[in-house]
């Protein structure tokens, strides 16, 4: 019956809880490498994979799925790391081990993670490096109801109020989204002429997408935009600072991550207690860096670790703007 | 010539007319059942063959979607939304619509969570807080509706937006509110569940309090002079209806047993049937619902029902807000914005609630979220990519639902007079 | 055409004077009084769109006026809902019967007026019974009373409609076309219950086409003709011609020429 | 007896009743006028009002809201969601719903993207499927109302989750795709402006067309003996819309003038706006929201009408999505699913539009999108923290919306025969 | 109670045998058949609920019947819908009107079969003076026809409806009690237009519960009696007590009752 398949799982059981499917890296990078990895590591080692579709509540359930089908890793990008405290809790009753992934919770055992704050500041520093450290901004920050946009706000700003940039206007963009990025950014146009637009701060990169949309058809020239900043190394972003279009993008090696997460899952199911941690905020944690790309290092960041092919980044339409970054 | 009718000895009162087709014994209703299927007019028997049909595919592709464990936590989760969804009945049963129930759950429990977090008061007040500020809404609302006249659409999509901005102005700076885990509310939501024995008995007074109630009924129409129905087909029903609810306690027992929260949806589901049905309040709402001129000429108070309507949605709302919040143990930015919306709405006409007015009930919200529910955790059993876990989740929903239309076909070509 | 102008005889119940009516560009009534007595039946009758309905629905108060006066009781009253009517002692039957046809017909019938046992569950057995009971002594021939509205015949409803009325205490029932939709018998019964009415004192207001019946049971005629008062009659004192005439305006109209025509045909035949 | 009224001689034939209150000449109108203003029958008016109301307040914040810079972009903006109202509009006018919109112009867009720039097919063709694939969609969901009798509510809520899943599957590893930056489509959509000579080539063109067409339709109301109103009026109406447009357009085109976008939405609109009022189909479309069953006896093709207006809508909403990415430049996996939905639908209602069917117009979609627009860029431009950002576009919409229901209070309290 | 067994004399262009239909638990109409002959006015009467109006509703494609035969002119057929019954040339005016309360007058008249110009657009003027003369013939008072159906009164839209029946070339004309809600003068002009109909060799079904009517205008009378053919009678061999007997079942009905007590009371008075 039901409940005997429940106990009768042999082997080793490893849930991975993902926050969402509206921004590439979970699904197209994540999932598969954490996979692989498991799977390279452990014969009977079973992955299991959760999405919540950024629905916190829909995320508690699926942790108690996960338990329901008898977990002892259970690896969590929390939608909302502050208040997964009460998910950790049953997950860790059940006997599950629980390792926060990518974003911190407070009573997990493990975490692992580019940090969300330093992210934010990253992008800041690189902002008003390429600005030269004075002019005004836009600033177009993560939706309001996404409570990692608020910890990107707070890094960037922390970067941004201390330089000698000058933030004329700031946005907190409804879930993120690039029409209202560009729309928003056509009406700031209104207010402030072009040439008083010295750099504009997106938190990711689809808003940077809308925000490149909304200058260059205010009249701007492609190859004259201001620096833009973005993150998660969409292949959209690479093509734009390729072709000079936005100064950086936060490229996180997903890679290590997700391979770092896979062995300590491993371990962790087999009983084995890992030592090499640093302490974060009082768990056990892996930080791990986030690199800037910029269009000088696209070469030794993402193609280098397979991240994107360069066949993948030059097509046709962007042919020209590789062979002057001397991509091929 | 009102006796001539009268004169047939040993018949009902409402069973003269030579017309009726008459059946009876087991056998007969067997008949009208399969003449009301034939005929489409089964109610919400469809909608529960389509969850049948989840059940069995979802149970096929792994035998644990159907575990104790499962089913626990899968009624533990449907109850918050199930709660809110069951005031997005009662504003559908009157031809409206509230877009801004996500909205008011997340910011009443976001105003519970600082007044007991922040402010340091009891989780007892907080939750009256919680719930006030959801009448209080419902009270604006229909004040909108009835003074200014603006359409429930517009001014539910205004709350639906002001009160996220609400959430956000509330939270402030904290972002995130955990609740104290000892915290009654928590205890309550997440850990409560009723104790084996409580269950049997519980159960036991159910069913006891439904066979006494029907049969008390069956001697007042009796002792009228009026048709009762068969006794034994009533037996059988209560008889099954104890079987079927206590297997499924003890099934459940193997695991944690029935939640607190779940029971309390259920209750509240019972509780709004037979006020709908058995109740002048009801009874009125469904006229509105109907045809609102002429329960306005019939002289009901047309606008005290919009207001209990919509005052009723917005603390079901608030109500459903607190209890998962309590299941979360926290209070967030996202708190009831990410699809609670159309995750109510969706369960009450699902279940069988027509957008129009008129004609739905308290039980369409249960059943529309049990449905909606079985979808979700099967997809999370199975285990897809996102791409296709939504594309699934379209077609089983649209499949559940077809069931119910294609049964109805039958009804469509009506008309009067 | 005889016009009586001195005031009924008894004491009136209910009293309009000087009530008008407009909807956008078309003036509906203008100038209209009219006067119901206890235990009097004042037949209201006039041409489609005369203005009877929306007479009827200003003094249920369905409509509000835009002037003159309403008098209940020998009181200045103002009428602002059908609620407030209802509870005054004003019973209508409607034209379009402003029933609910998502409810049954025991629901219909109580609707606003339930009964309840224990003061809060609603008492479906003693309504049925008296639902049967109510129906029967119209003649209805209405299967069940468990049937929603909607499956009803036009002649069903319209009974049910005007069972509805009975169910209370009123002290004015208006019965706006009562028995358009009715089969014979049915329009036999509602004439007995218009002459009930009458004898238990009520004062009845009846809208009709039909003139053998208005002459059968009213007491007086009020023609109403483009939204004005035409003429009015003492029951006893108009012929159908005169009544035909004065509804149309004109004594060489459509019936007569037809009446005159079949007149002629019986006597070639 | 039909002649005794056709005796008053050089009375139009449809103004011989004595009831009729006439008004002649302008002085006659203005009394019309403003007994509708009272009767709160006065169609979109108050709603205009509304925007005025908004317009004067973020005016008075920041008078660069009023600039050419900000009209030109706020119009190039609002026309993407506005084609996509339109369809909404139908499905509205039918008294049913399509929630996928916003989901069917992502997937659409997507298609095309991926068709376009993966497989390097020239742009003309990649929008051809695009909108073919909107109108495939538009033909499952017609079957399924039409054969299945599934309620559009839910075959649209499946196809809201259906079609976001196919977004995501279609665009796979990529994320997001940027469209050739001189693509026909980009060019159009997000560079193209009307030549300053051209737009007041234009607005001669419609106004004479306007004008002419009216004057014909008096001349033959005239020779058929009907009523023809006011001359004058009729001139004044004319004179003002001339003056207002070239006015509007010399203003624009201090900036970079009429953008494309929105004279091919407003195109739309004029187009959609005849077909509804004077087609045939028009006709058959407002009986059957109106009525279904009355329209059915009528020997209407009940079934060509539902068929029609899905597809139309489906369509509509894969062409706005289409027009959304070129403005973009971009298809991403949050193409269409950010509110585009509550967007459409709330903007058809706030022009006007009814839930329940057979009362609305194609402007309602222009008059609805413009206000919803007008709300985010005046905020955008004050610039407030995004809670103040969400309870100030909830209050406003309310306030715009509320001078429409106050005005149309008189009317409630109606009746029949 | 006479009962013509023999087929109508003139050959028939619609006929019904052995048709029934069922509603939920209700059997409404048992057996039934009915002959309509060219330039035959056939009456169907029948007390309320009888099944008139199911059985113009099956006839004119609303409802299908559970069993049974229908031909016409001749030919077996079937009548999946309205619109294959209009084609057909059967009209239908319905007891329920059956008109679109948001569209005016005009459209509603033409509804299904606009006339157009250049061949896309509607024809607005032809319509509306179409409209006029249509509503004129019919001595409508209507006040303007741009007015919407919804603020029409009850008499006023039945008009409109039986108008709309005249638009087209009907073989067959279905009347299910079309002057329910008509002024005197209006059901005279009704009365001369199922005399024209017949004259122009069209069938007409009538529905009426006015016997008066029924007599003035039929050639045949059907009494339908809870779903079955309870009678026929040639019209000129039919009394209006024997049709009153035949629809009510029974020769003690009210209606005699009633019919005597006022005979009495004349008498005393
Ligand atoms: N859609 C329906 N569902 C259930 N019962 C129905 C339906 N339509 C009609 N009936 C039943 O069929 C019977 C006959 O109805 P019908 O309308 O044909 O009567 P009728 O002869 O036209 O009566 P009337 O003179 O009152 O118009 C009635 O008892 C009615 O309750
Ligand atoms: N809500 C309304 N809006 C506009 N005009 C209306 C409205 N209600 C009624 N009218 C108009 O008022 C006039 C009188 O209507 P009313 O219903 O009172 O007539 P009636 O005397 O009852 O006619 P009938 O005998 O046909 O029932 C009609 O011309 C009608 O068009
Ligand atoms: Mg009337
Ligand atoms: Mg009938």
């Amino acid at each position: 019956s039901a409940n005997d398949a429940q106990k009768g799982s042999s082997g080793k059981t490893i849930a991975l809880l993902l926050p969402e499917s509206k921004t590439t890296r979970y699904e197209a990078f994540d999932k598969p490498l954490f996979e692989k990895k498991v799977a390279e590591l452990c014969s009977d080692c079973k992955v299991d994979y959760y999405n919540a579709d950024q629905d916190e509540s829909k995320q508690a359930q699926q942790v108690d799925t996960a338990v329901s089908k008898g977990a002892d890793v259970i690896v969590l990008d929390p939608v909302n790391g502050a208040g997964a405290g009460g998910m950790v809790e049953s997950a860790q009753k059940s006997g599950a081990k629980v390792v926060a992934y990518d974003r911190f919770i407070g009573k997990a055992d493990y975490y692992l993670s580019f940090d969300n704050a330093s992210v934010g500041k990253l992008q800041g520093e690189a902002l008003a490096k390429a600005m030269g450290d004075k002019g005004g901004i836009l600033m177009l920050n993560g939706a309001p109801s996404d409570p990692n946009a608020a910890q990107f706000k707070k890094g960037a700003h922390e970067a941004l109020d201390g330089s000698g940039v000058k933030i004329l206007a700031e946005y907190d963009n409804p879930d993120w989204s690039p029409d209202n990025a560009q729309k928003w950014t056509s009406d700031q146009l209104a207010k402030f002429d072009t040439s008083k637009i010295k750099g504009v701060y997106a938190a990711n990169d689809g808003q940077a997408g809308g925000v490149v949309a909304a200058l260059t058809g205010a009249g701007m020239k492609p190859d004259a935009l201001p620096p833009i900043t973005g993150q998660d190394a969409e292949l959209a972003a690479i093509q734009r600072i390729v072709a000079g279009q936005q100064a950086m993008t936060i490229y996180k090696p997903i890679k290590i991550e997700a391979e770092k997460a896979a062995e300590l899952a491993v371990s962790l199911a087999k009983g084995e207690k890992p030592s090499d941690t640093e302490d974060f905020e009082g768990v056990a944690s892996y930080i791990f860096d986030p690199v800037v790309v910029q269009k000088d290092n696209v070469k030794d960041t993402v193609v280098k670790d397979g991240f994107y092919s360069v066949s993948d980044i030059c097509t046709a339409q962007y042919a020209d703007a590789c062979s002057a970054a001397g991509l091929k | 010539m009102a006796d001539v009718q009268d004169a047939t000895p040993g018949v009902p009162a409402d069973l003269l007319d030579e017309r009726l087709i008459q059946n009876e014994g087991l056998a007969g209703y067997a008949k009208v059942f399969w003449n009301r299927l034939r005929g489409g007019e089964l109610g919400s028997l469809p909608v529960v063959v389509g969850l049948i049909a989840i059940c069995v595919v979802f149970y096929a592709q792994d035998p644990r979607f159907l575990s104790s464990y499962t089913l626990v936590s899968m009624t533990q989760f449907a109850a918050p939304v199930g709660i809110i969804s069951l005031g997005i009945v009662l504003v559908l049963l009157l031809g409206e619509i509230d877009l801004s129930v996500g909205s008011v759950s997340g910011f009443s429990a976001a105003c519970m969570a600082v007044f007991v977090v922040d402010h340091g008061h009891s989780m007892f007040l907080g939750m009256l807080v919680g719930v006030a500020v959801g009448a209080t809404i419902g009270l604006v609302y229909s004040l909108l509706y009835l003074k200014l006249g603006v359409p429930s659409f517009v001014f539910s999509l205004a709350g639906l937006l002001a009160f996220q901005g609400g959430l956000l102005y509330v939270l402030g700076d904290h972002g995130t509110i955990n609740l104290p885990s000892d915290s009654g509310l928590v205890q309550f939501a997440k850990f409560g569940f009723v104790p084996d024995l409580l269950a049997y008995v519980i159960v036991a007074a159910l069913v006891l309090a439904s066979l006494g109630l029907q049969l008390v009924g069956r001697a007042r129409r009796a002792k009228a002079g009026l048709s009762t129905g068969s006794l034994g087909l009533l037996l059988v029903r209560s008889a099954l209806l104890a079987v079927g609810l206590l297997w499924l306690t003890s099934y459940l027992n193997v695991d944690r047993g029935w939640s607190y929260l779940w029971v309390l949806f259920a209750a509240l589901v019972v509780v709004l049937d037979l006020l709908l049905r058995k109740t002048r309040w009801g009874r009125h709402l469904f006229a509105v619902g109907g045809n609102e001129e002429a329960a306005r000429r019939s002289g009901i108070r047309v606008g005290r029902i919009y207001l209990t309507v919509f005052v009723g949605c917005s603390t079901l709302a608030a109500f459903g807000g607190l209890m998962s919040a309590g299941l979360l143990t926290s209070v967030s930015q996202s708190s009831g914005t990410t699809d609670t919306n159309l995750t109510a709405i969706a369960a009450a006409v699902i279940g069988g609630t027509s957008l129009f007015g008129g004609r739905g009930s308290a039980y369409a919200a249960m059943l529309g979220i049990i449905v909606l529910q079985a979808i979700q955790t099967g997809l999370n059993i199975v285990n897809v990519d996102s791409s296709v876990r939504f594309i699934v989740t379209g077609g089983v929903l649209l499949l559940a639902v077809a069931i119910d239309s294609v049964s109805r076909r039958a009804r469509t070509s009506s008309g009067r007079g | 055409m005889t016009m009586v102008t001195e005031s009924p005889v008894r004491e009136s119940v209910l009293s309009l004077t000087g009530v008008n009516k407009r909807f956008g560009a078309v003036q509906v009534l203008t100038d209209i009084h009219l006067e119901v007595g206890a235990g009097e039946v004042v037949a209201l009758v006039g041409d489609n769109g005369a203005g009877k309905s929306t007479l009827v629905k200003i003094m249920s108060g369905v409509y509000q006026p835009d002037g003159g006066d309403i008098r209940f009781d020998g009181r200045s009253v103002s009428v602002p809902g059908p609620a407030q009517a209802q509870a005054m002692g004003i019973a209508t039957v409607f034209q379009d019967l402003a029933l609910c046809d998502n409810l049954d017909v025991v629901a219909n019938l109580f609707l606003g007026r339930e009964k309840l046992v224990g003061g809060v569950a609603l008492d479906e057995v003693a309504m049925e019974n008296e639902a049967w009971r109510l129906l029967r002594s119209l003649s209805a021939k209405i299967p069940s009373v468990r049937l929603p509205i909607a499956s009803l015949s036009g002649g069903q409803r319209q009974t049910v409609a005007i069972a509805r009325a009975l169910v209370g205490d009123p002290k004015v029932v208006m019965l706006d076309e009562p028995t358009a939709a009715l089969g014979v018998a049915q329009t036999a019964e509602v004439l007995n219950l218009v002459e009930r009415l009458k004898e238990q004192g009520r004062g009845v207001v009846l809208i009709s086409h039909n003139m053998a019946d208005v002459q059968a049971v009213a007491d007086r005629v009020v023609v109403l003709r483009l939204g004005r008062n035409a003429a009015e009659f003492k029951v006893a004192e108009a012929s159908t011609e005169a009544l035909v005439a004065a509804i149309t305006g004109a004594s060489d109209n459509v019936v007569a020429a037809r009446a005159a025509r079949h007149e002629g045909e019986k006597n070639d035949g």
